[in-house]
């Protein structure tokens, strides 16, 4: 039992592993920010969910286990919204002006949204 | 090597990039980064001292440890009014620099006005 | 070479090389979010040194609000980038400025180095007296107890940085509301995690406070969660900062202090001293404190973040 | 005198809990005044002063009849766990005429920042009266805590406080003079915490009390000292370190001035007092006392030179702090002695405490004074200062009797300072120290002569003041300047370390003996460096004028150099490789030590 246990957590961890390595080579070396969002997506969802898959066998209770899911799901729900904010302002900028390409590393979308309020 | 050594020369490491870049970035906004990276390799050395002084069952001597936090507060509450201050010098001149004035004795009256 | 020694060393030279990164890189931007990442991983570098108190602040502070603030200063600054960059010393200085630094930094390192053995500690010390208050985390019990001073202050010190920050306004928008006005989609993306997170911060700061009797956590870091779900209101535009003459506000921003002021003048006059606390009652006095500090901290946070008053009360 | 440290220092006092309320009193009116807001902050302040004063007077007094050091322990836990309050003799004296300064600037700000009728809350009375209240509870903190890391809290408390009182009025240049000012005094900030943390990773504690019984020197306590030596320094604004100084100091409105030139610097200073004599004694050694008086003779030279060529008064009166300043380090190789090779609480630092002091009372009532002559006449160029004297006799004498103070005038505190100091020369045989000690007072006379000079001068054109100025400010102001000047009569004996022949001879005697080569001195150097604009040539003494004029010419060109290298120094990047290549030397300096 234990055994497979250890199967599991050794695949599921090396896989995430794999993962967050393809998608961190993807961040430094895809073309644009949208494909460059991609690869990073793929670490965070694909990637940090095989790491909890791999861990909750290791999980003590299943108190732990479920803190472990609450994680993936806090991190999937950041993600996603982080990753659609950022697309928009690189759609933006390059529709507004080409050659101004964002960078993904620079997520500021409220930035972006702020604006004096006319008196 | 102990992890206190490693991070004790990685903290080390940190204070002297914190004082070049708080000296020689020009850009304040630079220079309060820098502050903050300065800041962290200062607290590094309380963790580290902390570790070494691991006793009694716990990880590590609590009173170096509660006044990093008290520290950070203190270098937040730091980087936040010195934002403050930047934004509105900006704000002010459109410009944002701390270079010194020229020689007082060539200011006019208009600053005295 | 053990593993765990490896990985510290990996971890180490990452930290640095971010921190290098932040000095260094062109574009203040990225300099900026190099530091937030820098924050995150200290945060690993703590759990390593078994600081997990410290650990989460550093995380909560340099990876969250003041990455917020930072990043949100260099997207208002970008304009005068180039202007102050030009002011750059030049390179015999700069050299200098390097060869010193280093000097200092290789000091430290010395002095950490040839730190004495036997370590001295308070470790036993507060092991020892751990049963005057009957908490279980030592922290929370020199931050509340043996050093309550400190935190006394430091609560004033936060209040003094509002009240610096707030003195920065022009004379016409004072009693204002603070920062620029932020305005999102109300059916957008950040709309929709800003309904959905904050219940989640919430319930997790309040965790955060009431664990930290026993376990790692506290005051600030819970109070720096609530403040994280405040401004994340405000920027998808479904909160607004309220106007800084409010009266509940101002309360709000006095109710950490005065409580540990009140409970503390209570020790001076029945008890044994100022800040001490009565024997046996230790506990909810000090979860009491804390509570009215977690407010009074996520406010005052959130509050520095939106900046000095720039727009009048009126919505 | 009551002894700095003993076997007592471990246990609270009776009495003790006076220390806390001196902490705890302006920080209920921070909290109060900030919840309160709109009129009630400047009544709620102005509420606290008598309270404020009161106790700190009961703190000397208590002192003076026991004779012993008051300790607290804060919520009865001993240090090294806890944190201790400790009144010693030169925190009762801190303490005290802080009280007296904030109380008389509480008085002078009164009309400047009053909340207009028809508004319910204005910007800047309200942030003043709590930053004003803010920056007295932490001094009081920094004159009570007998633990390093207290001290950081409460030095970081006087910065926040202090910064945005440079700014209040918000003109462009006021505000990068207090964006330079916070980020230095955060750089100096920091550097005395690496100290902190060194010294507690070598001793495991902070208090100074067992600190000093257990410090020896090795690599850690020289580090430790050194960078906590450098970063108080630049918070005190020592020349080389002193780029914020002159445009925050100048900049502010006059009742902020005053706090921060008259006891804003006086907290890092004091924190250098604390760890060179308290804490450790025996690790700085000779040289390095000497290095640290060095950067005050340079301070002095530096200072004085570049205030005599200023235009504008508050800007003078600015540098002229930054030479007050450098003057305070003086007593450091004079308190060493040889034989024990330590520095010793004797004569030398009791008369740089005087100094202090002083220079608290003596410089706020010249910053207010200069306020109110900004205020009338709408201008502070020195040069356009002519009939002032007529239109606002009170505040020119309040200045004048300022300046006279400091110049070091029987029975002023700066005299007995003076004295004492030169006394410590002669006995540890530092002929130098001396001549700088003369040499600041007639620096100190030559910009009280200049100012003085074009003050009395008749107007070009009739002065017509451009608002009233109520008698209450100027008395403001005259009161604190005359309380500077008779500061040698108070009973010091009980509270500071030192032994005072008895007066002999008539005072006015004295007074005038003392007075007259400084000022004398003064005049000629206010003559050759000053601006005097079209002034001299009319003044009687034409001869005077014809043979100091290839003097004044060699003296423009000296000034000019001097005004040059300050305002190289005043850059950010010099001042930063000042600030390392201290560091460097203070830490070579205390080598020997070991």
């Amino acid at each position: 039992m234990s055994v497979a246990l250890d199967i599991v957590t050794i695949t599921a961890v090396s896989a995430g592993a794999f993962f967050f390595l393809a998608g961190t080579v993807g961040l430094l070396r895809f073309p644009d920010a949208l494909t460059r969002l991609h690869a990073l997506t793929k670490a965070d969802n694909l990637g940090l969910g095989l790491v909890v898959l791999g861990l909750l066998p290791r999980a003590d209770s299943l108190r732990d286990g479920l803190k472990l899911i609450c994680i993936w799901l806090l991190v999937l729900l950041a993600g996603a919204t982080v990753s659609q904010l950022i697309a928009r302002v690189a759609l933006a900028s390059e529709a507004g002006a080409p050659g101004t390409r964002q960078r993904p590393d620079s997520p500021a979308p409220t930035a972006r949204h702020d604006g004096p309020q006319p008196p | 090597m102990s992890a206190a050594t490693i991070f004790g020369l990685c903290a080390a490491a940190a204070v002297g990039l914190g004082l070049y870049g708080l000296i020689t970035n020009p850009q304040p906004l630079r220079k309060i980064l820098a502050f903050n990276l300065l800041g962290s390799g200062v607290f590094l050395v309380f963790g580290v001292v902390a570790r070494r002084g691991a006793a009694s069952g716990f990880g590590g001597d609590p009173v170096p440890q509660a006044l990093v936090i008290t520290g950070i507060v203190v270098a937040f509450s730091a980087t936040a009014l010195a934002v403050a201050l930047l934004l509105r010098l900006f704000q002010a001149t459109g410009s944002a620099t701390l270079r010194a004035e020229a020689p007082p004795r060539t200011g006019s009256d208009a600053t005295a006005a | 070479m053990t593993t765990a020694s490896a990985l510290e060393m990996v971890l180490a030279a990452v930290v640095l090389g971010l921190a290098v990164w932040t000095i260094a890189a062109r574009d203040t931007f990225a300099a900026v979010a190099g530091f937030i990442a820098y924050g995150l991983l200290l945060a690993l570098v703590w759990v390593r040194l078994a600081a997990v108190d410290v650990a989460l602040t550093e995380a909560a502070i340099s990876g969250g609000l003041g990455g917020v603030l930072l990043l949100g200063a260099a997207a208002r600054l970008r304009s005068s980038e180039t202007l102050a960059s030009a002011e750059r010393p030049g390179g015999v200085l700069r050299l200098e400025v390097a060869l010193l630094s280093a000097a200092v930094a290789a000091a430290i390192a010395a002095a950490v180095l040839f730190l004495p053995d036997p370590v001295p500690t308070l470790a036993p010390a507060a092991a020892a007296n751990a049963g005057a208050t009957s908490l279980g985390n030592p922290v929370t019990n020199v931050l509340m107890a043996f050093r309550a001073m400190d935190t006394l202050l430091e609560k004033v010190v936060l209040l003094l940085a509002l009240v610096g920050v707030w003195s920065l306004a022009p004379d016409r928008f004072w009693g204002g509301r603070p920062g620029l006005l932020h305005y999102a989609d109300p059916q957008g993306v950040l709309a929709f995690l800003a309904r959905l997170l904050p219940p989640v911060g919430i319930v997790f700061g309040i965790y955060i406070l009431w664990v930290s009797a026993d376990h790692p956590g506290g005051a600030f870091q819970g109070g720096t969660v609530l403040a994280a779900m405040w401004l994340l209101a405000m920027m998808a535009g479904l909160a607004d900062a309220p106007p800084v003459s409010r009266r509940w506000l101002r309360l709000l921003l006095i109710a950490g202090p005065v409580v540990f002021l009140i409970v503390g003048l209570a020790g001076l006059w029945l008890w044994d001293a100022f800040l001490a606390y009565p024997a046996g009652h230790a506990k909810p006095l000090i979860l009491a404190i804390e509570f009215a500090m977690v407010l009074t901290i996520a406010v005052t946070l959130g509050l520095l973040l939106a900046g000095a008053p720039e727009r009048s009360a009126e919505p | 005198m009551i002894p700095h440290s003993g076997p007592v220092l471990e246990a609270a006092t009776t009495g003790g809990s006076l220390l806390v309320l001196a902490l705890v009193v302006p920080l209920v009116g921070v909290l109060l005044a900030f919840a309160a807001g709109g009129r009630q902050v400047e009544r709620i302040a102005l509420a606290t002063m008598p309270l404020g004063l009161a106790i700190a007077v009961a703190i000397a007094v208590v002192m003076g009849q026991t004779r012993a050091p008051l300790v607290y322990l804060l919520g009865a836990w001993a240090p090294p766990l806890g944190v201790a309050l400790r009144a010693d003799g030169l925190s009762a004296v801190m303490m005290a005429i802080t009280a007296l300064v904030i109380c008389a600037i509480g008085v002078f700000a009164h009309a400047d920042f009053r909340t207009p009728a028809g508004s319910l809350e204005a910007r800047a009375p309200f942030a003043f009266w709590i930053l004003l209240l803010a920056i007295w509870g932490a001094l009081n903190t920094v004159f009570l805590a007998g633990d390093l890391f207290t001290l950081y809290v409460a030095l970081e408390l006087v910065t926040f406080a202090a910064v945005p009182l440079v700014c209040l009025d918000g003109r462009a240049e006021t505000l990068q003079a207090a964006l330079r000012y916070l980020l230095f005094a955060l750089l100096g900030s920091v550097l005395y915490l690496v100290g902190t943390v060194l010294l507690y990773g070598a001793y495991g504690t902070l208090d100074i009390v067992l600190l000093s019984r257990r410090v020896h020197p090795d690599a850690a306590t020289l580090v430790a000292a050194a960078l906590m030596t450098v970063g108080l320094l630049a918070k005190t604004a020592v020349f080389p370190l002193h780029l914020w100084l002159p445009p925050a100091h100048a900049g502010a409105p006059a009742a902020g001035s005053a706090v921060l030139s008259a006891l804003v610097v006086k907290a890092s200073f004091f924190i250098v007092v604390r760890l060179w004599f308290d804490v450790m004694p025996g690790l700085p050694g000779f040289t390095a006392a000497q290095l640290l008086a060095g950067l005050g003779g340079a301070a002095i030279a530096f200072g004085s030179i570049v205030a005599l060529r200023q235009e504008r008064l508050k800007l003078l009166i600015a540098y002229s702090t930054l030479a007050q300043i450098g003057y305070l380090f003086l007593m450091f190789p004079l308190a060493f002695n040889a034989g024990s090779a330590q520095l010793e609480s004797g004569g030398a630092l009791t008369g740089g405490l005087l100094q202090t002091i002083s220079h608290a009372t003596a410089k706020a009532a010249m910053f207010m004074a200069a306020g109110l002559i900004y205020a009338g006449l709408g201008h502070d160029r020195i040069t356009g200062l002519g009939g002032v004297a007529r239109a606002l006799p009170l505040s020119v004498l309040a200045f004048a009797a300022g300046g006279v103070a400091l110049v070091g005038v029987p029975p002023s505190g700066a005299y007995l300072a003076k004295e004492l100091l030169l006394q410590a020369a002669g006995e540890t045989e530092q002929w130098w120290w001396a001549a700088v000690i003369q040499a600041g007072g007639i620096f100190t006379a030559g910009y009280l002569v200049l100012v003085l000079a074009h003050a009395f001068a008749p107007a070009d054109e009739p002065v017509t003041l451009q608002v009233r100025v109520p008698w209450t400010r100027e008395a403001a102001a005259l009161a604190l300047a005359l309380c500077s000047l008779v500061l040698g009569l108070a009973p010091w004996e009980a509270y500071l370390p030192a032994s005072r022949a008895a007066p002999s001879g008539p005072l006015v005697l004295k007074a005038f003996a003392a007075a007259f080569w400084p000022i004398v001195g003064g005049a000629v150097l206010a003559v050759l460096l000053g601006r005097w604009g079209k002034r001299l040539a009319c003044a009687p003494a034409g001869f005077l004028v014809a043979t100091a004029g290839p003097l004044r010419r060699a003296a423009d060109v000296v000034g000019r150099i001097i005004e040059r290298a300050d305002g190289t120094l005043r850059q950010w990047p010099a001042a930063g490789l000042s600030l390392l290549v201290l560091a460097i030397l203070f830490g070579a300096a205390m080598l020997p030590a070991r």
